[in-house]
């Protein structure tokens, strides 16, 4: 049971991205994005992850994309998306297609050399009282450090969209 | 029968019943505010449709249902469409994991009195509140309208910013409770309600939630002598009705999420748990109507600045100093 | 300090619309009930006749011309006496904003208001109301009021000779 | 008992591979953003998947942090995407070429 | 009663002077005062309520601060008879001038930073004083430091203020140097910063080390505590509003060298050369400091020199080992002085901001009570037999006629000589200010009540104040020595003794004599060079500026020019040209386009993988 629907949501979270970043309309994306982004919760939910599972629609879904959207909706892009006119050549997708092909190989080739045959992701549930002890107790200089890093974001974000920045810029334009 | 068909049909008909009940409160609860706010105003209210306006709810479905469906030519049609559904829907799967009323015993089973006990209950309400923006921003965004984009552009920041005062009063909660489960969190209140436990928490999520519903004195998306109708502007007839219908269910949940996370959820003395949850949540949306009765809207820059500058520091101390209080109290 | 100015302003209007919510309700119920109307009030237009049971209205315009909102039209005409009347008079009701401007403007009293505002209308063409629906049969608030007494029918013979009219008055008579 | 881990392997790849296509074809800065965001996810779900296959929690630790810097970055970068904008009325990448030698 | 209510006592100023330095400017200002006199007022109680817990020497850790690789510094208290004397004192003072300093500070702007750092002081006043460890006992060290510079420099925007702020931080920064030397180096000996440790292994360090290891201390004391040659700091501090002075100059921190000494007296003592050198130290610079004290012209200027040659008197009694008589006078010198500034901020105002004491003079007739609290001031510094100064000073030259060797005898001379200048320049003081005609021309201040009503307890305190230390032969019983455990003072002959005393009184006399002739009438002194020496502090500024200041500048100013600017410019920059040179051949690879650099990054990703693939495969 857990098997099929684990292979629905990866055909799921595939399929949306894809069509996520082959959208036009970059709101249109953002959909796609957060369906894709659903599933992958989901996902983590089947893998024993349910605080990441939440934290994921919570931050990412929530969060992240909403703030996309906003720059999205601030800026007014058009539908249009001026950026995208022309078809990418080959030079650009030619890269990607190749290292896409590399890895899959590389993936599929573990698979190979796996004497033990593939190895089964059993069950398994991280309760969310295992989760916080490992967080606060192992990782606390690493949530230290992380925390500084989303302040200094904060900061960086504050001063960049400042509206000193602005005046320079109208200054340049 | 067999077992795993039981516990099938008894969540369908929890669902169901859920559903039926969730719908129908909200319908009257616009009939409760339209009066409510009438007898504050030294008025009655809706009083003709039915006896003291009871029908008015019927009357309102039909007239919504009845007028015309109008989509707006430069509209992005297909989210245009969605977007009523996404926040109807998403305000409705929120009470997935709200308990209301103690475990109850049916045919030899216990049955909790909650559609899901998720055991992160508290993360999935606030995951799907969270969600509850997208509703509103791409109605906005897809009408093609400046009144309709500029009240989904305000919401969108209105509700990102008191989502995490709402996170962050909510964190002593589960402090308390020990637990993400809305069921423990309710347990954990049998002898005083954490809104006594504390009251600062209490305060600031009361605040974010009357924020996230987007109601007066925080309605400013859909600011009438400002915008129009803010974000569903260009919204007719059941579409219309589908937001309308969504505020008002996510009035009730927020509601019961007071209620669950602060006031002792179903406790309470005499009463079965299920009549006080009732009446819990009944008088938080009275509180809701009183407020919008009372309050006049914030102007958008004191919006943002009571969020961030105010709300947020507040909720933050609250943490630290629950945490502190529970330190202490462990020895 | 002005953290206690502004919480107290915060919780005291809890208060007054919680009380307000117990008082007694100023709405009336209306078709059923109806509102005791000021004798003041600015209704629905009427022209009224003069304590013989002639119309009042002499067609001078005035009312027309002090509308604000245009809504009052007429004819003017004469009857064989020199009486001043109007062939028509029409008073469109789904403009006029009951401002009463042309009560005061009326030299004859003619056109008066009353207390009647049932106006409503399925059609707006109803609204335009004709000189046939606009009189009445009574003498309005004025009921001694005769403008003809005072001024005379009309202009057709010398002074103090036309219908209706007195002897003018000889100025010297009135010496001492 | 679920799936091979190969599988998950091979959807977290896939999954990375559409976002470093998002990243290298598309032209509008905001859609490279989100190819980032398509690979970290990636990254993410091998994470989760690493940590259920050897039944320890740390690897979803590392998500959580991951997420942290995932928000830090995209508050930054959408920052900067606005004043970009503002200073040129355009989003596209090949516009900001200053960095010309 | 818990032990842990000890930690209020540090932690009540440090609440008021955080609250106030956050909040105050919001607050009104009546509030910003009331609650730092608050703050200070509770520890004063809690001091008194924790009295008991002295005797048997409590000790209370809260947490544990450092610990890392044998270093375990605790947040912790250690109060015993010493501490708690001292405690009381500091709290008892600083209540008092928080007191005084409300109706003195009363309408200066900045209210709210005065108090904040007033607070914060004491709080780190009350640190040095409790702290258990060293470590803890530094951070006071500095913490005071750090507050007395904000609080001299407190009307900063006059720059000679600032100034004077920079001048004592950086002379007290000297002294901590080798404090600092000498806290590491006990601990690399001992392996332990806990001073009920060191003082209690302190035999067990190498003899050799032990004198250099006291010369360190009394390097950090001397800085701390004005003395020489570290003193120069101590009459610019001046510049701070009264209260201060009184405070801070006077009562509380110029006195922890001498407690520092006390607090480690079981290892001080143990050095010979040490304590000599301690004694000496302290008897030249009381002979210094009066000396200078006799030609100044600044009211709060004669009363810093006088501070600083009392504080002389403390270190000579330190340096011939009787702790109890260097505590006592500690004492009895912080209520009178304390007394001495508060009153002469009083007399500021009184002569309308002149601080000039040729300036002053008739003021008995302004304010008849402030005369006589100043009076009883006068005679405690003055040594006027009976008053609490005489016995405290007394004492301390006792204790250095009972050492009796050569050198001491000679330390003994100047220490009576001394007594006697100090009667001189004290009743010249009085004299100058309170009598003759007023030779000022400005107009007075009106005088707030709280500037005189905290006048009187201190002297109360600072006349009875001898009477606790009371020895045997007047019939007291030492109360004090017995309290802090420390050993009685030799028993002399009856005729020595008394006659001791009559050649104490005798100075006295002899001190006040002149004054009273030369003062009484003042009317104009002429200038003259030796009097312009002293006026100077004997131009140890000017020799320092000479000695240390220039050689540094000029050292400075070599290093910029021949080391920064020649050598470290020139690589730096070589290099830079030569990097940019070279750049001119990479710019080619930089198109500016982001793309461009991303598929870079996707070119080495493939080779990396297919690399690894072809690892794998083969």
């Amino acid at each position: 049971m857990a098997t099929y629907i684990f292979y629905i949501l990866g055909i799921i979270a595939v399929v949306a991205t894809a069509m996520a970043i082959t959208r036009r309309n970059p709101v249109h994306s953002i959909i796609y994005l957060v369906n894709s982004f659903f599933a992958l919760a989901m996902l983590f939910y089947l893998l024993g992850a349910p605080l990441v599972a939440a934290w994921e629609v919570i931050i990412y879904a929530g969060a992240i994309m909403v703030l996309f959207l906003f720059i999205i909706m601030m800026l007014e892009l058009s539908p249009g998306e001026r950026a995208d006119r022309q078809g990418p050549g080959p030079l650009q997708w030619l890269p990607v297609l190749l290292l896409g092909a590399a890895l899959i190989g590389c993936t599929l080739l573990l698979l190979k050399l796996d004497p033990a045959g593939s190895q089964n992701i059993p069950t398994w549930y991280a309760s969310p009282r295992d989760f916080g002890y490992v967080l606060f107790h192992e990782y606390a200089l690493a949530i230290e450090i992380v925390s500084f890093q989303l302040l200094f974001a904060a900061v960086g974000a504050f001063y960049v969209g400042r509206a000193g920045g602005r005046k320079e810029a109208g200054g340049i334009k | 029968m067999p077992e795993w068909l039981l516990i099938t049909l008894l969540i369908l008909a929890k669902l169901g019943l859920v559903f039926f009940v969730l719908l129908t409160l909200a319908a009257y609860l616009v009939l409760a505010e339209r009066k409510i706010l009438g007898r504050m105003q030294l008025r009655p209210g809706p009083n003709r449709v039915g006896p003291f306006g009871l029908m008015q709810p019927l009357a309102d479905v039909i007239k919504l249902l009845t007028k015309e469906d109008f989509i707006p030519d430069q509209a992005d049609k297909w989210l245009f469409m969605l977007a009523p559904g996404l926040a109807a829907v998403t305000a409705l799967l929120t009470f997935a994991v709200v308990p209301f009323g103690p475990p109850l015993t049916l045919f030899g089973h216990e049955v909790p009195l909650v559609v899901c006990d998720l055991n992160i209950g508290v993360l999935f309400f606030l995951g799907l509140s969270s969600l509850a923006v997208y509703g509103m921003t791409l109605g906005g965004w897809a009408s093609n309208s400046k009144y309709a984009l500029l009240g989904a552009i305000r919401g969108l920041s209105q509700l990102i910013s008191y989502e995490l005062s709402m996170g962050l009063a909510l964190v002593p909660v589960v402090m308390l409770a020990r637990s993400f489960s809305l069921n423990d969190i309710v347990m954990a209140q049998a002898d005083v309600p954490f809104a006594l436990v504390n009251p600062l928490a209490f305060l600031i999520f009361l605040i974010s939630i009357v924020a996230e519903s987007k109601r007066i004195p925080f309605d400013l998306p859909e600011a009438e002598n400002e915008l129009v109708a803010g974000f569903h502007t260009e919204y007719s007839g059941m579409r219309f009705g589908l937001f309308f219908v969504g505020e008002y269910i996510n009035l009730i949940i927020l509601g019961s999420m007071l209620t669950v996370f602060f006031l002792g959820g179903w406790m309470g003395p005499f009463l079965p748990g299920i009549v006080w949850f009732s009446i819990k949540v009944l008088l938080v949306c009275f509180f809701f109507i009183w407020v919008r009765g009372t309050l006049p809207r914030l102007r958008y820059d004191q919006l943002m600045h009571f969020g961030w500058k105010i709300l947020l520091p507040l909720s933050l101390l609250n943490v630290i100093l629950t945490g502190a209080f529970l330190l202490w109290r462990q020895g | 300090m002005n953290i206690w100015r502004d919480i107290k302003g915060t919780i005291q209007p809890f208060w007054i619309t919680l009380r307000n919510m117990f008082r007694p309700t100023v709405t009336i119920q209306y078709p059923e009930q109806r509102a005791e109307i000021s004798p003041r009030y600015r209704g629905r237009l009427i022209l009224t006749r003069d304590p013989d049971g002639q119309e009042r209205c002499v067609a001078c315009h005035l009312c027309s011309a002090a509308c604000p909102v245009d809504c009052i039209s007429m004819q003017a005409t004469e009857g064989e006496d020199g009486r001043r009347y109007a062939a028509w008079f029409r008073i469109n009701f789904s403009r006029c904003i009951f401002c009463g401007l042309c009560t005061e403007a009326c030299p004859t009293l003619a056109i008066q208001v009353t207390g009647d505002f049932e106006l409503a209308n399925r059609n707006p063409l109803e609204t335009v109301w004709e000189k046939e629906e606009l009189l009445v049969d009574h003498c309005g608030q004025e009921p001694d009021y005769n403008f003809y007494r005072h001024a005379g029918i009309g202009v057709v013979a010398g002074r103090g000779e036309n219908p209706g009219e007195d002897k003018p008055v000889d100025v010297r008579d009135l010496m001492p | 008992m679920i799936v091979p881990f190969e599988h998950l392997l091979v959807l977290a790849s896939l999954l990375f591979f559409l976002g470093l296509m998002a990243v290298l074809v598309r032209r509008n800065l905001i859609m490279i953003l989100i190819g980032v965001e398509i690979m970290l996810n990636a990254a993410g779900l091998v994470l989760v998947g690493a940590s259920a296959l050897w039944q320890q929690v740390d690897g979803q630790v590392l998500v959580i942090f991951l997420m942290a810097l995932t928000s830090a970055e995209v508050s930054i970068s959408l920052a900067m995407v606005v004043y970009l904008n503002h200073r040129k009325q355009t989003v596209d990448v090949r516009a900001f070429n200053e960095l010309r030698g | 009663m818990d032990s842990r209510l000890l930690f209020l006592l540090i932690l009540l100023p440090l609440t008021g002077g955080v609250f106030n330095a956050c909040f105050g400017c919001r607050l009104p200002r009546a509030l910003v005062a009331l609650l730092a006199i608050g703050a200070i007022v509770g520890s004063f109680g809690v001091t008194l309520l924790c009295w008991p817990l002295a005797a048997e020497g409590t000790q209370v850790t809260l947490f544990t601060w450092l610990a890392s690789a044998g270093l375990k510094a605790d947040i912790g208290l250690f109060f015993d008879p010493l501490a708690a004397t001292m405690t009381l004192m500091v709290t008892g003072v600083a209540s008092l001038i928080h007191i005084y300093a409300a109706g003195y500070m009363e309408h200066e702007e900045d209210q709210a930073r005065f108090f904040a750092l007033l607070n914060l002081f004491v709080c780190a006043m009350l640190c040095i004083i409790l702290a258990d460890n060293l470590l803890l006992l530094f951070l006071g060290w500095e913490g005071v430091g750090v507050c007395s510079y904000g609080l001299i420099g407190f009307w900063y925007a006059k720059s000679e203020n600032a100034l004077a702020g920079r001048k004592a931080f950086i002379v007290t920064r000297i002294g901590d140097l080798f404090f600092t030397i000498a806290l590491l180096w006990l601990f690399s000996l001992l392996g332990t910063v806990n001073i009920a440790e060191i003082n209690q292994r302190a035999t067990e360090l190498d003899p050799v080390l032990l004198t250099p290891l006291v010369l360190l201390l009394l390097g950090g004391a001397c800085g701390k505590s004005a003395q020489f040659p570290l003193m120069t700091w101590l009459p610019d501090a001046m510049a701070g509003p009264t209260p201060v002075s009184a405070l801070i100059h006077a009562a509380t921190m110029v006195t922890a060298g001498v407690y520092l000494l006390c607090r480690l007296f079981p290892l001080v003592s143990l050095s010979a050369t040490g304590m000599a050198v301690i004694a000496a130290v302290g008897a030249l610079t009381a002979l210094y400091a009066a000396s200078c004290a006799v030609a100044q012209r600044e009211i709060k200027r004669v009363l810093a020199y006088s501070t600083m040659s009392q504080i002389g008197y403390m270190f000579l009694a330190v340096g011939v080992g009787s702790v109890a008589a260097a505590i006592d006078h500690l004492l009895v010198h912080a209520f009178f002085k304390a007394l001495l500034f508060m009153g002469a901020g009083a007399l500021i105002h009184l002569a309308g901001g002149e601080n000039d004491i040729y300036k002053m003079g008739g003021l008995k007739q302004k304010s008849p009570l402030l005369f006589w609290l100043f009076l009883i001031g006068i005679l405690c510094l003055a040594g006027a037999p009976l008053s609490g100064g005489f016995f405290s000073m007394a004492a301390i030259v006792f204790a250095a006629f009972t050492r009796g060797d050569g050198f001491l005898a000679c330390l003994w001379g100047i220490g009576v000589f001394t007594a006697g200048l100090t009667s001189f320049y004290s009743f010249r003081l009085l004299y100058l200010v309170f009598f003759g005609s007023y030779r000022g021309k400005k107009t007075a201040h009106r005088l707030s009540p709280l500037l005189i009503w905290t006048l009187p307890p201190l002297a109360l305190f600072g006349l009875f104040g001898g009477l606790f230390n009371l020895p045997h032969f007047y019939g007291g019983h030492e109360l004090l020595g017995a309290w802090l455990g420390s050993t009685p003072a030799k028993e002399l002959p009856l005729v020595t003794e008394l006659g001791l005393l009559v050649l104490m009184s005798l100075f006295f006399v002899a001190g006040w004599l002149p004054a009273h002739l030369l003062y009484r009438n003042f009317e104009v002194e002429a200038e003259s060079s030796w009097r312009r020496f002293l006026l100077q502090g004997w131009r140890f500024d000017a020799l320092y500026e000479w000695l240390v200041l220039r050689p540094y500048r000029f050292t400075a100013r070599f290093c910029f020019i021949a080391g920064d600017k020649g050598l470290i410019d020139g690589v730096v920059e070589g290099l830079g040209r030569t990097l940019l040179h070279w750049g001119g051949y990479m710019r080619q690879l930089a198109t500016g386009q982001l793309s461009f650099y991303l598929q870079g990054f996707a070119w080495g990703l493939l080779l990396m993988v297919g690399w690894l693939l072809l690892k794998a495969v083969v």
